[in-house]
């Protein structure tokens, strides 16, 4: 059967290790396969790896057994090689996953089916960063010359970015970017009898307009959508043979502030920083009104936050997540006291096409901050423009949603509270640079005690939370509309494995 | 000079006006009539739109996030408040909104026709009236700016305005590339229907009488020609001033034009929708009917005026 | 001394196809001699009339006396000055606000957004002199009323407006005007108030007319003397008695021969053979030789020149 | 006499306007028989095309015609509409415009301009409609008239294409043409060639015309008879000799006096004070009463008798104003 | 005839001309090549070598040719955004916009001559009153609000049509035709009729207007008063005449409609031309940008190109040797 999936917008190429990028993974995931994946639940499942542990003699070591008789697209043999070959292309300087294995010194293959994994200290939560880390057939890729990570930012096109050979369920048909993809069901999948496979086609659809999203759904033209505009959930549920399946999602949105530096240039005030002050941070934070937001921007569909992590990541609590909370008299007084009390002026970087009703959510702040003084200028943009500047530190006030395919906070910290370096830090665009603080969070890694290790992590948030390093809005909830005859529950990831489909 | 007579005290321009043709033609006809009321209507209530407005939309501070999605005239479920036309997903009063939007997409589309107005009678009058090189160099860029029909020109030079200025100045630049935008890529009209009548009055003989005497070029072609080679430039510039409203609209609708934080109602009716689905239509509803209700009638009143000053047609 | 002096005067117009077909056609420039060698006098006080069927080059003659267009060869001396050739501008504005012009269209000659007042007064006004009270004055003088001073043309009806071209060409006080088929487009009652206008304003104001029109009728009446165009060529010039009485040139006796007569009743004529050959591509030697039905070897051959004949001058080798 | 191929009684064209209803043709009565030209006469404005364009039946809405009867060959044609009129035109009745220039369709061959028209009309074949198109053509005089039909209009010069009008007028062999200013835009020279043609038509077909103009030279060598008119009325209708010479209308005396005529030198015109009324404000009783020297309270207010043949409309009329 | 093809192949050239300077200038002073090419980690010398790589260094003009050049051989450069030879991008999208600008082409004119003719010589009855009227609603309503009106009803409300894309699509060699799938050419009813139904309204409008001046000449009046039946003189005399000035805009106006479908692509997902270059303003990707542009006008010119050649066809006046004569 025929799966028509539709959502706003399309991988960004199908070089497996080319962009991390949710959407773009989500294509992929289809066609080629990691060592492990997660199923409907966020647990793990074994994918080309059977099973994993750390190395009984060295802590440093995890070994990976490997799936046997398990074929590529075109018919060559999985192995251990390929596994090798892989991951070191995923650490080349144009991969863009080399974040997640950088604690991964060497990877050799023991044998043709099992493989070991060097990292630079003890790693326990390694198998987590691996699930997006697809595996290519080592022998199709130096044929077609692409043994080089496309150089995405640079407009390279390579084999590669339009042609896939994994291992995966379903194989590429045909493709152009931007407008429809089709992948037919691989009939030689190792997992053809361990799932419902019951997509024998599917036809994947960039709709930008979240209008013709929705129409395309209830007209019957769709059967799975991602990227369900929140005020269309009633309709769409109230709809013959529709319905629209929700569950928390993993990913916290949020907004960052530049408070490094000495004075910032999307601001009115001239030799000053005011997002240096705390005071001012915590009154913005106050000045947000979170359940209006959920209440009528977001139709119920989110769960206001107090910390930037989602409830899925080791190191949330209630506690934290309920901390935020909204004073405007207490705001204005704050302000006051930071010598801000007639306000200032300041630019607000947003993208328009990345999370649920970003746009709309940076538009009610506006008008929040309005109200203690700070007059917003919104600047909404895709996302494509967005992100570089928060990459790039060119950005002042921003909003960012963060997710935790690692469920783990220390995934938080690395990008987001790190001190920016070339490695590490890399999306934390607030200028926030605590050497103490980068100290222990680099000491996590290889940290196998793991109460001390969550000790340490709660004395970090306690830090983030007290410096108001961010101002988190809300949780996303996520809603995947569907035809009936689809049966599939809502990954909390938003990455739905058509393999776990049924159709009827 | 006590032997001249004394001049008699001529009729004013107003009382003309009232007598002339175009008024009583103006008279007779109810369309005409019904849509320049709704014009005037419209622009008087978008020029006073700070005192008619209940709230200001505009001002982000004084929105209250919980009046969204009120629909018309009903109370608001939290605050208890309730709108004539209902609020957006913002608690924007969409009535307010309407027109302070209106304000925007009428100064856009004014401005973009005065524009194109002003370069195009000019380049028109010079063509027409110089001819040679200066003519075949004139009306050549304007077959080449033809070319390009307006979205694409307006969205060229927004994608090149947009890469050119800083972001700090995007949001009061938007429209002014809008103007630009429109402006220029509607001067053409107005330049060949100005040059066309330019070639007929030039040859005309109050022209030569005029050029007899020894006046300037560019006295006969302001003092003489210009004004009557106006009443074609009218009927244009009415019809353009819808086109120019309706291009606004499709720019902001695109997301090109007027910033959602100050929605013209093209932004607005871009923003409405969206909820064309779930049932909130009055966000899409009374917008997009008040752009119908201005082009419809701004048009309208563009073919009557066409009709009425079209001289064969009497 | 004569206040015009046409010397043989010329007009060509360059009517060429665009470069790019003349390249590709294989043809040459294309030219049109719309005035070709015209010489003629006019004695002040007097009405010279030109007269020829249509593109025989009358309006030509007339725009070229007024300066409105410029002569490709030959020169036009108004009071002893050539416009085209002087440099002394005093002299040219003052020769300028000495030539008036009226226009054949009435309709076309008044600019309809401007009240009666500012045109009549603009000559003057446009030279920076007195304007107070002159509109009104001149409109008494050409029989208007000083109401209509605030009116705007289309208030008039077609006699009126030429009388108010006429105030208009009298406000600069000019001695010579150059009326270019100033009633053809009036009706012929009209048209005897027009002409009858004229013709006061002429005794009153000592002024010198060049009157180009097609119609005989009115030439014979307003005429002191009149010169016969046929293709941009004078081809016979007299006095009216003399021409109409003995016309020599033939062109001039078939015109007068077609021209309808009022006491013509059921007259038969033969109709003239043919009609105006292109300008562009002229006949050789006497223009109307194809036409002309005593023509002989040498019309074809050679251009007549100008002879006098008892007073009277032709450009015919046959004429006596 | 013979029965009149055209015989129009007490017509009237109406327009309402603005200004109120305006009467461009008010109570027009003439015949004109076979072989006869009439001339209608008068000055720009009186009514001379309303009222022959009121006789083909192609008044431009909204005029149209209030009161009176047209005749053509017997049968009354005023009241008839849409295909019944369609086929008198062209048929029986032939027009000509002023206007030889615009009068042609520019995209379409002369030769085909004139088969449709005679195929439309008369039961010929197409090969016959051909052949009778060229003899049409040479009718007219046009020389080479067997290549000509496939010209274009802008081929020709203007008397030609004239002569091509007359050709279109005259193909379905008509009993009746209207020429309305037919030579009004052209030369003299060539003026006179058409006024020749249009008669030895009209004397060899026994063709009725109606010849409008407002040439009083036209008018004189051309004509047979003359109608007069004024306002949009009949002032004075007759024999062509004895309405010029001895005219016993007021205005048509003004008019032929102040023409300027040779055998008169070089005196002062005679003048007309004022112009035409405006249609819309024609005066009681005579039209012509505000400029008439002879103007009495009676012709103020009372309506002017009816014109008959050799009669002016005029309570007064002249007599023994001899003129030319 | 010929030295009149020169001169419209020659302006057409100049345009191009035009274009391709606009175009470059795009290039080479919008978006600093540079920084979109090497972003954050670039040092001196890479600008240096990249510089001179792209012939950045050298004099204008001979960017200008190479980039003409380039431009006449397809080569205009690689999408910031997408990172793949903008040619190739457009390649593959052209068909989708060709085809739906080709229905909504020929339902604009034919339904739009058809209609003006109808309501120039129907001028005061009822229905074609009610069609002017209507037509006036027509440019009154914004392109994308009659796409989402359409979409609402016949997609959703019915569910009648498709509502997004491009249906099925068969592949002929590099050209991917909708035309020979019932799906394909279900996809295409909705679009088009957003695209067609603004121009064919101008064209309604025009040739009514046009008609109706024609009606008001001397020929038609000659035509009637020789009795010629009204269809002759409609459309003999009048449509024929009327079609000279008409042809032009219409020129002009399949120009506009491929132009146009920039909206309606966006409000139906229509994979076209359109969709790419809206992308390409958001995203500020220069390359399709500017080969959009040139694009565009080689097709507008294309057309005109074809119209003028028509209109010659048309009308015998141009054909002929007009230096004589007057
Ligand atoms: N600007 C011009 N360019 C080309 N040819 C011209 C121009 N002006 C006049 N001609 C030609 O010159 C010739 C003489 O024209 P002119 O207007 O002097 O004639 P005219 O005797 O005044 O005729 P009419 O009685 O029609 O006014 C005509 O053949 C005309 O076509
Ligand atoms: N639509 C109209 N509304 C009002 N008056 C009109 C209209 N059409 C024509 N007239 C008037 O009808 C009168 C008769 O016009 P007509 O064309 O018959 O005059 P004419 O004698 O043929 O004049 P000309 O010699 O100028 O051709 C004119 O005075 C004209 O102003
Ligand atoms: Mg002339
Ligand atoms: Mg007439």
């Amino acid at each position: 059967e025929t799966l028509r999936w539709a959502r706003s917008g399309d991988a960004l190429t199908l070089d497996p290790h080319a962009q991390n990028e949710g959407p773009t993974h989500t294509i992929r995931h289809q066609m080629y396969e990691p060592l492990i994946i997660r199923d409907v639940t966020g647990a793990f499942e074994p994918a080309l790896a059977t099973d994993w542990a750390p190395s009984a003699d060295d802590p440093n070591v995890w070994v990976f057994n490997l799936r046997q008789g398990v074929k590529f697209h075109d018919g060559a043999d999985f192995t251990a090689e390929d596994v090798v070959f892989s991951f070191e292309r995923a650490k080349q300087p144009n991969s863009d996953m080399k974040e997640l294995i950088g604690s991964i010194t060497e990877v050799r293959a023991v044998d043709d089916f099992t493989v070991e994994m060097v990292t630079d200290g003890p790693n326990p939560i390694l198998p987590s960063n691996l699930t997006n880390l697809f595996i290519m057939d080592k022998g199709w890729t130096e044929a077609n010359n692409t043994v080089n990570v496309q150089d995405f930012e640079g407009g390279e096109i390579t084999f590669a970015t339009t042609n896939a050979n994994g291992t995966g369920p379903y194989v590429l048909q045909s493709r152009e970017p931007d407008v429809k993809t089709v992948m037919v069901k691989n009939d030689n999948y190792w997992g053809i009898d361990q799932f419902p496979m019951e997509v024998t086609e599917i036809v994947y659809t960039p709709i930008q307009n979240a209008a013709t999203r929705v129409a395309a759904l209830l007209s019957g033209e769709v059967d799975f959508l991602q990227d369900m505009p929140v005020q269309d959930l009633d309709r769409v549920n109230n709809a013959d043979g529709l319905v629209v399946k929700q569950a928390p999602q993993n990913r916290v949105i949020f907004f960052g502030m530049n408070q490094g530096a000495d004075d910032i240039e999307a601001d009115n005030i001239d030799g000053a920083n005011p997002l240096a002050d705390v005071r001012v941070r915590k009154a913005m934070s106050m000045a947000i009104n979170r359940d209006a937001i959920r209440q009528v921007v977001m139709r119920g569909q989110s769960q206001p936050a107090g910390m930037i992590a989602p409830p899925f990541v080791n190191g949330w609590t209630e506690a934290m997540d309920s901390e935020s909370t909204t004073d405007i008299e207490g705001a204005k007084a704050l302000m006051a006291e930071a010598g801000y009390g007639d306000g200032f002026s300041i630019r607000l970087d947003c993208p328009n096409d990345r999370y649920v009703n970003d746009e709309a959510i940076c538009q009610a702040a506006v008008g929040m901050l309005g109200q203690i003084g700070i007059t917003v200028n919104l600047d909404a943009k895709p996302k494509a423009q967005h992100f570089p500047l928060i990459t790039d530190g060119k950005t002042d006030f921003y909003m960012l949603g963060w997710g935790v395919p690692t469920y783990d906070s220390e995934y938080i910290f690395n990008f987001l509270v790190h001190g920016r370096e070339s490695d590490i830090g890399t999306w934390n665009g607030t200028g926030f640079d605590n050497d103490d603080l980068d100290a222990k969070i680099k000491s996590l890694a290889s940290n196998t005690d793991l109460e001390a290790r969550n000790a340490d992590i709660a004395s970090i948030w306690r830090v983030v939370q007290d410096e108001q390093l961010y101002i988190p809005i809300h949780h996303q909830v996520l809603n995947w509309g569907m035809s009936e005859k689809v049966g599939i529950e809502v990954d909390p990831e938003d990455q739905p494995k058509i393999k776990y489909f049924t159709m009827n | 000079m006590s032997d001249l007579p004394i001049p008699v005290k001529p009729k004013s321009r107003f009382r003309l006006a009232l007598e002339s043709d175009l008024f009583y033609t103006f008279r007779r006809s109810p369309v005409a009539m019904v849509s320049a009321a709704v014009v005037v209507v419209l622009v008087l209530s978008a020029i006073f739109a700070p005192l008619i407005a209940p709230t200001n939309p505009f001002n982000p501070a004084s929105l209250n996030l919980m009046n969204g999605f009120t629909p018309p005239m009903t109370p608001n479920a939290f605050t208890g408040d309730s709108f004539l036309m209902g609020t957006d997903d913002q608690g924007r009063d969409v009535f307010s909104t309407i027109l302070y939007g209106m304000r925007i997409s009428l100064f856009v589309g004014v401005a973009a026709v005065f524009f194109a107005m002003v370069l195009g009678i000019t380049l028109g009058l010079i063509s027409g009236y110089v001819g040679g090189w200066t003519e075949t160099i004139i009306m050549r860029t304007a077959d080449v700016q033809l070319t390009f029909p307006s979205i694409l020109v307006a969205m060229l030079i927004f994608g090149i305005a947009k890469g050119v200025t800083p972001v700090e100045y995007r949001d009061q630049m938007a429209i002014w590339v809008l103007i630009l935008a429109i402006g220029l890529s509607d001067w053409v009209q107005f330049a060949r229907v100005v040059r066309g009548a330019t070639l007929v009055e030039k040859n005309k003989e109050y022209v030569q009488a005029a050029r007899l005497i020894g006046r300037t070029p560019g006295a006969i072609m302001l003092r003489h020609i210009l004004p009557n080679v106006l009443s074609p430039v009218l009927v244009i510039a009415t019809i353009s001033l819808a086109l120019a409203i309706i291009a606004e609209a499709t720019l902001s609708f695109l997301g090109v034009g007027a910033p959602p934080t100050q929605p013209s109602l093209g932004t607005l009716i871009r923003i409405g929708q969206g909820f064309l689905f779930s049932g909130e239509w009055w966000i899409l509803l009374f917008p997009a009917i008040t752009l119908l209700a201005l082009a419809l009638s701004v048009n309208l009143l563009g073919d009557w005026l066409r009709d009425a000053l079209n001289p064969r047609l009497r | 001394m004569a206040l015009v002096r046409v010397k043989n005067l010329s007009r060509v117009f360059d009517v060429s196809k665009p470069w790019l077909n003349r390249v590709i056609e294989r043809r040459s420039k294309a030219f049109l001699t719309a005035v070709s060698e015209v010489d003629f006098e006019v004695e002040p006080r007097s009405t010279y009339a030109l007269v020829g069927e249509s593109g025989s080059g009358k309006s030509t003659i007339g725009k070229m006396l007024v300066g409105l267009l410029k002569p490709s060869s030959g020169t036009v001396e108004i009071e002893g000055i050539d416009l085209a050739s002087e440099t002394d501008a005093a002299k040219i504005d003052a020769i300028r606000s000495d030539i008036q012009m009226i226009f054949q269209d009435p309709y076309a000659s008044l600019n309809p957004r401007w009240r009666v007042r500012d045109i009549i007064v603009e000559p003057v006004a446009s030279r920076g002199g007195r304007t107070e009270g002159l509109a009104e004055k001149l409109l008494e003088q050409v029989g208007l009323s000083v109401q209509d001073a605030g009116k705007f043309p289309h208030e008039f009806s077609g006699g009126q407006r030429q009388r108010i071209c006429i105030a208009r060409a009298l406000a600069s006080e000019p001695n010579l005007i150059v009326c270019d088929e100033p009633t053809s487009a009036l009706d012929v009652s009209v048209q005897a108030q027009v002409l009858n206008l004229m013709s006061d304003l002429k005794d009153d104001f000592g002024l010198t007319y060049v009157l180009i029109s097609h119609d005989l009728t009115v030439v014979r009446h307003m005429a002191d003397k009149i010169g016969v165009l046929y293709l941009g060529r004078l081809v016979e010039e007299a006095s009216p008695n003399d021409l109409f009485e003995t016309p020599k040139h033939p062109y001039t006796q078939m015109l007068l021969e077609a021209a309808p007569q009022m006491d013509g009743f059921g007259r038969e004529v033969q109709p003239p053979e043919g009609e105006i050959p292109d300008p562009i591509n002229p006949p050789s030697g006497c223009a109307f030789h194809p036409r002309c039905p005593i023509a002989q070897d040498i019309c074809k051959r050679q251009r007549p020149e100008m002879r006098s004949i008892n007073g009277m001058r032709v450009a015919c080798h046959l004429a006596e | 006499m013979a029965d009149p191929v055209l015989s129009i009684r007490d017509l009237s064209v109406e327009i309402p306007t603005r200004h109120g209803i305006v009467r461009p043709v008010d109570g027009v009565s003439y015949d004109i028989q076979a072989g006869e030209i009439l001339g209608i006469v008068g000055e720009s404005g009186a009514g001379k095309s309303m009222a022959g364009n009121a006789v083909i039946g192609l008044l431009n809405p909204p005029a149209h015609i209030s009161k009176g009867e047209i005749w053509l060959n017997g049968q009354r044609i005023d009241h008839l509409k849409g295909d019944a009129m369609r086929r008198l035109r062209g048929k029986e009745i032939g027009m000509v415009f002023q206007d030889p220039l615009t009068s042609l369709n520019p995209l379409l061959r002369i030769g085909d301009q004139l088969t449709e028209t005679m195929l439309t009309h008369l039961p010929i074949s197409r090969a016959e409609a051909e052949k009778r198109a060229v003899a049409a053509l040479e009718e007219v005089g046009i020389p080479g008239a067997a290549e000509r039909v496939n010209s274009y209009p802008h081929e020709f010069s203007g008397g030609m294409r004239q002569r091509v009008v007359i050709a279109l007028a005259l193909c379905a062999e008509p009993s009746l043409v209207i020429a309305d200013e037919p030579t009004t835009a052209l030369d003299v020279s060539v003026q006179a060639q058409i006024i020749a043609l249009l008669r030895r038509l009209c004397r060899d077909r026994g063709t009725a015309v109606m010849l409008i103009t407002h040439d009083m030279g036209v008018i004189a060598e051309a004509t047979d008879r003359v109608a007069v008119m004024y306002a949009g009325r009949l002032a004075e209708l007759g024999p062509v000799r004895d309405v010029l010479t001895h005219p016993q209308h007021p205005y048509t005396h003004g008019l032929m006096a102040s023409t300027p005529l040779a055998s008169q030198g070089k005196r002062r015109l005679h003048q007309i004070p004022g112009a035409m009324p405006r249609l819309d404000a024609v005066p009681d009783g005579c039209a012509f009463n505000p400029r008439c020297p002879h103007a009495t309270d009676k012709c103020r207010q009372a309506p002017v008798p009816r014109v008959s043949n050799g009669q002016a409309a005029c309570w007064y009329p002249l007599v023994d104003e001899k003129v030319i | 005839m010929l030295a009149y093809i020169i001169r419209r192949v020659g302006q057409s050239a100049l345009v191009l001309l035009i274009v391709g300077l606009v175009a470059f200038a795009m290039f080479r002073f919008v978006g600093d090549p540079i920084d979109n090419m090497l972003g954050q980690e670039r040092t001196a010398e890479d600008i240096e070598r990249l510089r001179s790589q792209l012939g950045l260094d050298q004099p204008f003009v001979v960017q200008y040719y190479k980039f003409l050049e380039g431009a006449v051989q397809g080569n205009f450069g690689v999408s910031y955004r997408q990172g793949r030879p903008v040619a190739e991008i457009l390649l593959e999208r052209a068909p989708a916009t060709l085809e739906l600008a080709m229905v909504s082409g020929v339902l604009a004119i034919l339904f739009g001559i058809a209609l003006g003719v109808f309501t120039a010589i129907r001028r005061d009855g009822v229905l074609a009153n009610a069609i002017m009227s209507a037509s006036l609603i027509g440019v009154s309503l914004p392109t994308f609000l009659i796409g989402i009106l359409l979409i609402y009803l016949f997609s959703v409300e019915l569910g009648w049509l498709p509502s997004f894309g491009r249906g099925e699509t068969v592949d002929l060699g590099g050209w991917t035709t909708g035309f020979l799938t019932e799906s394909g050419l279900k996809a295409l009813i909705l679009p088009s009729i957003t695209l067609g139904l603004y121009q064919m309204t101008l064209i309604m409008r025009l040739v009514r207007s046009e008609m109706l001046e024609v009606l008001r000449q001397d020929y038609i009046r000659f035509a009637r008063a020789r009795g010629l039946r009204d269809r002759a003189v409609n459309f003999r005399h009048a449509l024929k005449n009327t079609m000279v000035p008409v042809i032009t805009v219409i020129g002009l106006q399949l120009g506009a409609i491929i132009a146009f479908a920039i909206i309606t692509e966006t409000v139906f997902q229509w994979p076209g031309v359109g969709l790419l270059f809206i992308n390409a303003v958001q995203f500020v990707d220069i390359p399709v940008m500017a080969a959009y542009l040139m694009l565009i006008s080689v097709m507008f010119v294309g057309i005109n190109l074809l119209v003028d050649i028509l209109y010659f066809f048309i009308d015998p006046r141009l054909r002929v040797d007009r230096s004589g004569g007057h």
